[in-house]
């Protein structure tokens, strides 16, 4: 337990001993059994809310950990959702290969992620042009692919459609006794919940592991980090490509989720998304996790009860909540739960500091 | 009252815990004072909170004016001329820009002499020798030269200098000494300065205090003999 | 290629190239100077262009219509520097999120008061022919803006006492105001003129768009392409860089045509980021920092 | 044995040459001083030697192979460690984890929680561990980076000033820690403009100016030499 | 009294596509007052459930799904780009759901679950063969590009080849483009007759201002530009003049049907800017469920659906008496020639009368003799 706890802990996460993880078990208790008594339509909207939680714990790790601000979390959730799109529309429902559909997505996520983080942080691309680097090839993907439409543009059997996107694509299986199961409704969620779950402590892992204090020391310093023997180029490219694979793995779930998939969830505003929820939550990986399905949440209740005011009353909130929290507001609130347990280790207490570090005036 | 700056009973920090905790000071008109002690203890703390960029309670009478509650740039304009510790330049603007902000503010602006400004280029070629560098490329020294010459060109009634000498080749350092004492004698330039470099206190100081962990806990006259008696305030 | 269709091409390419550092300027004073991203520069845009369109169904001539405009979102930049933006200047990633919602906010609100759209106003000054082509003078006009808004503010920030203090207190504050500079007002100027810059923005384009509340996406991309591809100085970074990128749009689009056009301005944005890692103005003002 | 030779390194920013065709021997086990005036190219010079510059022209050689093409982070890994002259910690995190961050990769467990403690120890910034490097005093930050820099054992410490900003008292303390490092096998190049310090730890120095060395010897020939006077002490060398 | 049959209303109430959303839930809103006031249908009231999309696809989703699982709603409704209804569908589909698509389009949707109720390129572009006939040969098209776009490009040329026209240029523009002096100046120099406009979203609308600006004075031709975004409302006179437009609907139109309609609508939504063609396609979409489900005599999915496929459904519309096509679930249209003048006024030139969604039968689709859900797109024309 000890040891476990040992891995699962450390600076780079908030969150720690009994009164954390029982709160965490309690919550992931209450989702399973959510799962189990929700009504399937709250179900599957649940579901819809955890499918972007990867894409935001990506990003935490890459932003929050390693100071890299990326708006390419949009792109890569594209690639991974038409790569998905297209495998799984060619090879059918019948073939039983969408989970190979979904792995080969993962991999061409991987490989476009490598090859972009090469060329930037390799290219010598830093601080805010990293932002905005990643930002030129999302709103590249959204105007190439939004222009795709008709039988000219289609990879074998999967037009790639243009603004409308593709869809109807298989859902996820899995092969059972000869048969494939599709992994929709109830089934999807409980899947979804443990591999959040899953995620979430690999993250954590990670993220107070040798990797985790290479990040952090190249955010804080890269001349210092240098200069203690971290490779800073490498470590922000692998900071990179995890938090993208993150990214493309929602593309391809929400592909899977509602099969769907269409440019403009690559475009300006879908790319500033992320960023808010990450923002807005706290760029811990907990605070993350938790606030992103809240806001998710939020902002569909105000869609459906806020009528015209439904975008000015979630503007006030945000802001109210920043001004309020700066550092976040489920960070925050994190920090507190974690003060119950008594003043552990004061030295936990990383502030965060951004890549977009106030650029010189160039006069 | 012919003090130039007199402090009582100031309070001040940084939000957290207090680091200045009752400090009772004073420089004389035409004075040059020093303030001793080890790393940590207060000493720009103490600088900061005379120029206003701390919140603090106490007073802070500055030519017989309280200052306490003016924002630093009214305290500036006052007379009051800042050389931070770490040189604090505009590190992407050139030289010459460095200097001219130094210059540009009302009323110093009014009464610059341009003998004076003359006398200050003389004092550090530096700053006509490489005028158009941009002043964060600088070596550590050339930018803490330009940094006392920012301060200085302002004719400033109080020059407040926070390691001042810290990375100046010893020439130059005792050049700038040998200035300030001049503009000392010559005009009744009064000077508070943190400084770690005991000949350079030795050389231009007339009184000292020593803090510790945010108090004066002593208070000396310094001649040029003193530099034993300096060295062992200073490992109390 | 005949003269001219030179003449035409040289024109598209003064428009485009307009268009850029217009819709970056704004943007380019409150970014290179503040490091505050600015996700509500569209929407200051859209002030000016509302401000103009209003002003102007009300009987304003353009020109005191379009000042019209630039004062209301100049009041806007101010108020929000006021209020919000000052607490954010050592959080940049809080002010992106901050901007952004302000941006959603101002946005909706212009459609819960305006409705979906303004009425738009008609392009001033006509139009000439030449050799079976014809121009919009107007179209003139703004390049001559885009040339000349970068060279004033060159000229304000380098040469007037507003410019040294404004950048001084934009290099290191707490130093700027224990030298006697007031960094609170310079805050609220230089914020104000990015504002007033991009109502400018919206101001001028109002009479070749329609109003609506969301016209400035229809900026906003451009304006964040320019900006950090120059790096943030108006003269050294976003000129050149809108030079350069307009150059590469208007080839590309004369040539290939629209997508392609776009794809490649896209494109040319992340080679110059490798090429100039540190924005074009460093290259060009041949400035390096330790 | 030669630990670090520097030759004809050179550095240009735009036409000015920093660092003029360098020349530059070190042996293993030495402590070596570099002074020289403003802006004679001290820094520049070790960063050069630590890799966070890359020369224009020249060659440098650690331990008997090339290393100008070596990148910092792997000259740091084969025992280059620097302290620059400007304090460059990472402000954000507490003392502690600044050490931390240094430490781990090389320590695991409780070793780590050792080493930490006893660099902590060594730097006197035990009472401060909690606080974020960045609300440190000057002084402090100095000496948290001359922590860091220590903290991996190097086999070449380069030092930038390291006791700028300390009181003289402070310094002395310093310069001991140089010389127990160096006699546990540490070698030492330092740049200072404190000859009380330069005179406790450094048997030769070596004046830079112009980029490149001036004059080099035992230091109180050097002190003695008029043309380093008139360069650098001015007219009465103290301690001289 | 029975409860309520439900539709669920999806539109775009705010974000960019408002301007074309909000009419469309006035004219749902409408259709269903005027029908309860009657009686309802089979005795039952008519209970509209609207969500906000927020122009936005994800929120089509959401929100479809909630509407069929969770407020179970007997028929969707909705959607404006074709982007939407895609997203729409399959969940439709799924949940068992009947989807009215009610809104123009690019045409080929051959779908068993769904009823599309705006007019299709063989209706709307009859505008073509009549202005090779009436304005002149050479063509010039310039559209978005997106498959609206891109899919009346192909019809266009098509059109253009049978009717002996030639096409002397072709631009697809991205709906992030605001500036257009490259395309002007191409238009320019290659001296069409008339341009063929699809332009779609406000930074398009743009065109028409800097075309006019630089003294650009074609005849153009458009199937949408004037009815979605009433740019001839919107933009400074004469900035639109010489447009012709082939319309199922306009404010303007003066039949007596119109006269009627647009007078209630006035009267019920004083405020609106315009009553624009999605406006009036979305009243006509809930008449046309009404009726189709009063002649099946019932709500349920299905008997609706057989309706709709065997029986002869009609409405009395503004535009006059429209019906469903029964093999392919699409709608006849009346549809009239109109030319915006200098002063943007709008007149007709021509009625083409009631045209049948002819088309997707021409491909195959029957959906009496085979329920299926396919996509037709129209063949490149062969040079
Ligand atoms: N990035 C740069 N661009 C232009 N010039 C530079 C740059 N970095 C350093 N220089 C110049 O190179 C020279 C050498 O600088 P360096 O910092 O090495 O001097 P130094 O010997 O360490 O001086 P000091 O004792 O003042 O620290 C200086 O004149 C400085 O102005
Ligand atoms: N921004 C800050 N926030 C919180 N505490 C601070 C801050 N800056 C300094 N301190 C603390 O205040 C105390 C006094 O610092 P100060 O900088 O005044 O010391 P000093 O005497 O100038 O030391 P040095 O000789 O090292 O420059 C130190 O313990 C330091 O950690
Ligand atoms: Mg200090
Ligand atoms: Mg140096």
């Amino acid at each position: 337990m000890r040891s476990v706890l040992r891995l699962l802990e450390g600076d780079q996460t908030i969150g720690r001993g009994l009164p954390f993880w029982g709160l965490m078990s309690l919550l992931f208790a209450g989702a399973l059994a959510f799962g189990v008594t929700a009504g399937s339509f709250a179900v599957e909207n649940c579901s819809y809310f955890l499918v972007w939680v990867f894409m935001a714990l990506g990003l935490a790790f890459m932003w929050g950990l390693g100071g890299t601000m990326s708006f390419g979390q949009t792109a890569f959730f594209g690639i991974g959702g038409y790569c998905y799109a297209i495998l799984s529309t060619n090879w059918g429902v019948e073939s039983g290969l969408t989970m190979a559909a979904a792995l080969l997505s993962l991999a061409a996520v991987a490989l476009s992620a490598a090859v972009l983080g090469y060329f930037v942080f390799f290219g010598g691309i830093n601080g805010v042009l990293v932002s905005i680097t990643t930002l030129a090839v999302t709103l590249g993907l959204e105007t190439f692919l939004s222009q795709t439409a008709g039988p000219k543009w289609a990879i074998g059997r999967a037009e790639l459609g243009g603004f409308n996107g593709i869809s109807s694509m298989p859902p996820l299986t899995v092969p059972w006794h000869g048969d494939n199961v599709e992994i929709t409704g109830r089934s999807l969620y409980f899947g979804l919940i443990i591999f959040v779950a899953i995620t979430y402590l690999a993250l954590r892992i990670l993220a107070n592991s040798k990797v985790g204090d290479a990040m952090v020391a190249v955010r804080e310093s890269p001349l210092r980090a240098e200069a203690l023997g971290y490779d800073v180029k490498a470590i922000l490219f692998v900071g990179f490509v995890v938090g993208s694979v993150l990214a493309g793995l929602s593309g391809l779930l929400y592909a899977g989720w509602g099969q769907y998939i269409s440019p403009d969830t690559m475009g300006l505003s879908a790319a500033a998304l992320p960023i808010i929820w990450v923002a807005v939550s706290g760029k811990d990986l907990t605070a993350t996790m938790v606030g992103t399905v809240v806001l998710l949440g939020l902002s569909q209740a105000l869609a459906i009860y806020g009528s015209q005011y439904a975008l000015v009353s979630l503007a006030l909130i945000l802001v109210v909540s920043i001004m309020g929290c700066p550092k976040g507001v489920f960070e925050t609130l994190l920090r507190r739960i974690d003060s119950i347990g008594g003043p552990g280790d004061q030295n936990s207490k990383p502030v965060r500091k951004s890549s977009l570090d106030r650029s010189e005036v160039l006069l | 009252m012919d003090d130039v700056l007199r402090l009582r009973k100031l309070h001040a920090g940084y939000g957290g815990g207090a680091v200045l905790q009752g400090v009772d000071l004073r420089v004389g008109r035409a004075e040059i004072v020093a303030v001793l002690g080890r790393n940590g203890m207060g000493k720009t703390t103490l600088l900061k909170a005379v120029m206003g960029l701390l919140p603090c309670t106490g007073e802070i009478l500055f030519l017989g004016q309280e200052i306490a509650k003016l924002p630093s740039h009214v305290r500036a304009r006052r007379g009051l001329g800042y050389v931070p510790q770490g040189r604090g330049l505009f590190p992407s603007m050139t030289v010459a820009d460095n200097i001219a902000a130094g210059l540009s503010i009302g009323a110093i602006r009014r009464s610059r002499g341009d003998t004076f400004k003359g006398a200050i280029e003389d004092l550090f070629p530096i700053i006509t020798k490489r005028k158009s560098q941009i002043a964060g490329t600088m070596s550590g020294g050339e930018q803490q030269q330009v940094a006392i010459a920012r301060a200085l060109i302002g004719k400033p009634s109080l020059l407040v200098l926070d390691e001042p000498s810290e990375g100046i080749q010893p020439s130059i350092v005792q050049r700038i000494s040998e200035a300030i004492r001049q503009l000392n004698e010559d005009h009744g330039q009064a000077v508070l300065i943190v400084e770690q470099n005991i000949e350079v206190i030795a050389a231009l100081a007339q009184r000292c205090y020593v803090v510790e962990n945010g108090r004066v806990v002593d208070e000396m006259r310094v001649d040029r003999t003193s530099v034993k008696s300096l060295q062992e305030a200073l490992s109390v | 290629m005949t003269q001219v269709e030179l003449i035409a091409l040289a024109y598209q390419f003064g428009l485009a190239v307009a268009f850029l550092i217009l819709s970056a300027a704004g943007l380019a004073v409150i970014f290179g100077m503040m490091g505050i991203v600015n996700m509500a520069h569209g929407e200051l845009i859209m002030i000016g262009a509302y401000g103009t369109s209003i002003a102007n169904r009300h009987g304003l001539p353009l020109v005191l219509a379009a000042l019209c405009g630039v004062l209301a979102s100049t009041a806007t930049g101010v108020l929000l520097e006021r209020t919000v933006i000052r607490r954010f200047y050592d959080r940049p990633s809080e002010s992106l999120v901050m901007t952004w919602a302000i941006g959603l906010f101002i946005s909706q609100a212009a459609l819960i008061v305006f409705g979906p759209s303004l009425p738009s106003i008609s392009s001033p000054l006509g139009s000439v022919a030449f050799g079976g082509f014809s121009l919009s003078i107007y179209g003139l006009l703004l390049i001559a803006f885009g040339l000349a808004v970068p060279v004033a503010i060159y000229l304000l920030l380098s040469t007037t006492t507003f410019g040294l203090h404004a950048r001084a207190t934009m290099q290191n504050v707490e130093v700027a105001r224990a030298i006697g500079i007031n960094s609170g007002s310079v805050y609220s100027a230089t914020f104000a003129l990015g504002a007033g810059l991009a109502g400018l923005a919206g101001a001028l384009y109002a009479p070749t768009m329609s109003a609506v509340p969301n016209m400035g996406g229809s900026f906003i991309v451009q304006a964040f392409v320019t900006v950090v591809t120059g790096g943030g100085n108006l003269v050294y970074g976003t000129l050149p860089a809108a030079a350069g990128l307009g150059l590469v749009q208007t080839a590309l689009t004369a040539v290939f045509g629209n997508l392609v056009g776009v794809l490649g301005l896209l494109a040319a944005v992340i080679v110059s980021a490798k090429l100039f890692p540190n924005g074009l103005a460093h290259r060009l003002s041949g400035k390096r920092f330790s | 044995m030669t630990l670090l030779r520097a030759r004809q390194l050179t550095k240009r920013f735009g036409g000015h040459a920093a660092v003029d065709r360098l020349d530059l021997s070190i042996e293993a086990g030495e402590i070596r001083c570099l002074i020289g005036p403003n802006g004679a190219g001290k820094s520049t010079a070790l960063a050069l030697l630590a890799g966070s510059l890359s020369p224009s022209a020249g060659a440098i050689y650690f331990d008997g192979s090339e290393i100008s093409n070596v990148a910092a982070h792997d000259r740091a890994k084969r025992g280059i460690s620097i302290k620059f002259q400007l304090p460059s910690v990472f402000p954000e995190l507490s003392v502690r984890q600044n050490l931390k961050i240094a430490l781990s990769r090389r320590y695991l467990g409780s070793e780590l929680d050792d080493r930490i403690d006893e660099t902590l120890d060594l730097v006197e910034l035990s009472d401060q561990r909690g606080k974020l490097a960045r609300v440190l005093s000057h002084g402090q930050k100095q000496w948290l980076e001359f922590g860091l820099a220590i903290s991996l054992k190097p086999r070449l410490l380069l030092l930038d000033e390291p006791t700028a900003g300390m009181t003289p008292e402070e310094t002395e303390r310093t310069g001991e820690l140089v010389l127990r490092l160096n006699r546990s096998g540490v070698t030492v190049v330092a740049v200072e403009h404190d000859m009380q310090f330069v005179r406790q730890i450094a048997r030769t120095v070596s004046v830079l100016h112009l980029g490149t060395v001036f004059s080099e010897g035992r230091l109180n020939d050097v002190l003695a030499n008029e043309d380093v006077k008139k360069i650098y002490f001015g007219e009465a060398p103290r301690h001289g | 009294a029975e409860s309520p049959i439900k539709i669920g209303l999806l539109e775009d109430q705010t974000g960019i596509l408002a301007q074309g959303g909000l009419p469309k839930v006035h004219g749902a809103e409408l259709a269903v007052a005027e029908i309860n006031a009657a009686g309802g249908v089979l005795g039952r009231p008519l209970e509209l459930v609207v969500y906000d999309a927020q122009s936005d696809n994800q929120r089509y989703q959401e929100f479809a799904r909630r509407l069929t699982q969770s407020d179970k709603v007997d028929v969707l409704m909705g959607g404006l780009t074709s982007a939407s209804r895609v997203a729409v569908q399959p969940i439709a589909e799924r949940t068992k759901t009947l989807y009215f698509y009610n809104n123009e389009y690019e045409g080929g949707t051959c779908d068993s679950n769904m009823a599309i109720t705006g007019v299709v390129p063989e209706q709307y572009l009859a505008l073509i063969p009549w202005m090779l006939k009436n304005v002149g040969k050479k063509v010039y098209i310039i559209a978005a590009d997106y498959n609206f776009g891109q899919i009346l490009g192909l019809w266009v040329r098509k059109l253009v080849k049978e009717n002996g026209g030639t096409l002397v240029g072709e631009e697809y523009i991205p709906l992030s483009v605001s500036q257009f002096g490259q395309t002007i100046s191409n238009i320019q120099a290659a001296k069409p007759d008339f341009v063929f406009t699809a332009m779609v979203g406000s930074n398009q609308v743009a065109y028409f201002q800097q075309a006019s600006a630089a003294g650009l004075k074609i005849p153009m031709a458009s199937p949408i530009n004037g009815t979605l975004l009433y740019e001839h409302k919107q933009l400074p006179r004469p900035v639109m003049a010489n447009m012709y437009l082939g319309v199922n609907y306009m404010e303007e139109l003066k039949t007596d049907e119109n006269k009627g309609f647009v007078e209630r609508w006035r009267a019920k939504y004083p405020n609106e800017p315009y009553i624009n063609q999605p406006g009036e396609d979305s009243y006509v979409g809930v008449k046309l469920y009404a009726e189709a489900v009063r002649a099946a005599g019932s709500a349920e999915r299905t008997a609706v659906i057989k309706a709709i496929e065997t029986k002869d459904i009609c409405t009395e519309s503004p535009e006059g008496k429209i019906c469903f096509d029964k093999s392919t679930h699409h709608v006849s249209h009346r549809i009239h020639i109109v030319k915006v003048e200098a002063d943007h006024s709008v007149t007709t030139v021509q009625d083409l009368g009631i045209v049948q969604p002819s088309w997707l039968g021409t491909m195959g689709c029957d959906l009496t003799k085979k329920a299926e859900s396919k996509q037709f797109t129209p063949e490149e024309p062969k040079h």
